[in-house]
């Protein structure tokens, strides 16, 4: 099964094209991708950064139950998983999920499913700087 | 018996600590850890909520936690 | 409207790049592509090539149609649908459909309407061709 | 009445023709057009279905075709 997983926590940029290459295949029909961007507000503030920190080792062991998780479920052939650590800026990328299948419905399922269950599971902590602070999201009620 | 705290995000803020090696008198379980924490770091009491990691797994409520365990405090995700 | 869509019907290789730059933007949380490859095989037996013709006139504006209709039903912000014509080899590709949303759910379901509505309505034909022959998909019972 | 007649995939090899300009003795339905053309191109009874588009649009079985319309056959589509 690993060798139809790619996983990453990087401080550098990610890469769209190493996520579409590693779940291409010449047996499948059709490649879903999630891209996060980093937007320029956040409830009407305007946000300067962002910065993510993480549980790196258990994050790692997160996002690959994700994938594992997704590869028994769906009928689907590949996935990735690739987020960024630290300082980004507005556009930048935050996360990468590609998805390769013979069946575009499950690797829209999978995509989806993989996106919402990082979002939900994966030790990754997200400030976001404004132009008078900074505050940790989804930390107060 | 004496664990590793690692605390990340918001609860990092609140502590003012990355990791503490905490000595407890006795076996607790999560749910007595979390009392104890809040005790130690009445702050704690202002986030949403949050979930506990034992040597890097999710664990429930009444996980007995062992000696040497590493247990870390996670604050609300928000990844992605 | 218009500044929010990009269509395309080209003998040329499509960019996924292109179709990421076009969608992406400041405002947006999330970009969901599908891209079409390929594949190696049809029902067991090797396809070798494809070649796609279309009524390219009307192929455009059913595209058109498409991208709108997605941006009426869906809460999305931009939408690209390229499509290739002529000889494509294997891993080669036919399509790309990208969508930018805020809302990650919206882009999920409007990339996945625009597919499937792409295969049922826009005036394009594949043929396979095989060791041994060759034939027009769904064109026979 | 003439109309230019555009054919595509299967049924471009079918007929053997990219267009027609075919001459209709009265005025047609496009039911009654699809009847005329089975006759004519007795091949086509072997597709699967096959849609009407004229002037660049879809249209239904009851649409009437009027002179210097562009009407295409389109077979069963496979993009994407």
């Amino acid at each position: 099964m690993e060798d139809r997983i790619s996983v990453l926590l990087t401080p550098k940029k990610l890469n769209q094209q190493k996520c579409y290459d590693f779940v291409q295949d010449a047996s499948c029909g059709g490649i879903v991708t999630f891209t996060g961007t980093v937007r320029n507000h956040t409830s009407g503030k305007e946000v300067k950064q962002l910065e993510f920190s993480a549980y790196t080792s258990m994050a790692v062991k997160e996002l690959i139950k994700i994938a594992e998780r997704a590869l028994k479920r769906f009928d689907i052939l590949k996935i990735a998983l690739h987020h960024a650590e630290g300082l980004l800026q507005v556009g930048d990328i935050p996360v990468i999920i590609a998805v390769s299948s013979s069946h575009r419905k499950a690797a829209f399922e999978a995509c989806e499913y993989a996106i919402n269950t990082l979002k939900e599971t994966v030790p990754i902590w997200k400030k976001e700087f404004f132009e008078d602070g900074e505050v940790w999201v989804n930390a107060h009620p | 018996m004496t664990i590793n705290t690692l605390f990340f995000g918001v609860v990092m803020d609140i502590t003012g600590l990355r990791k503490a090696a905490l000595t407890l008198e006795k076996e607790m379980t999560i749910r007595e850890f979390q009392e104890y924490l809040l005790e130690k770091y009445p702050g704690l009491i202002d986030i949403n909520n949050f979930a506990f990691a034992v040597n890097e797994s999710y664990v429930k409520d009444d996980f007995k936690i062992q000696d040497k365990d590493v247990v870390a405090i996670i604050p609300p995700v928000s990844g992605g």
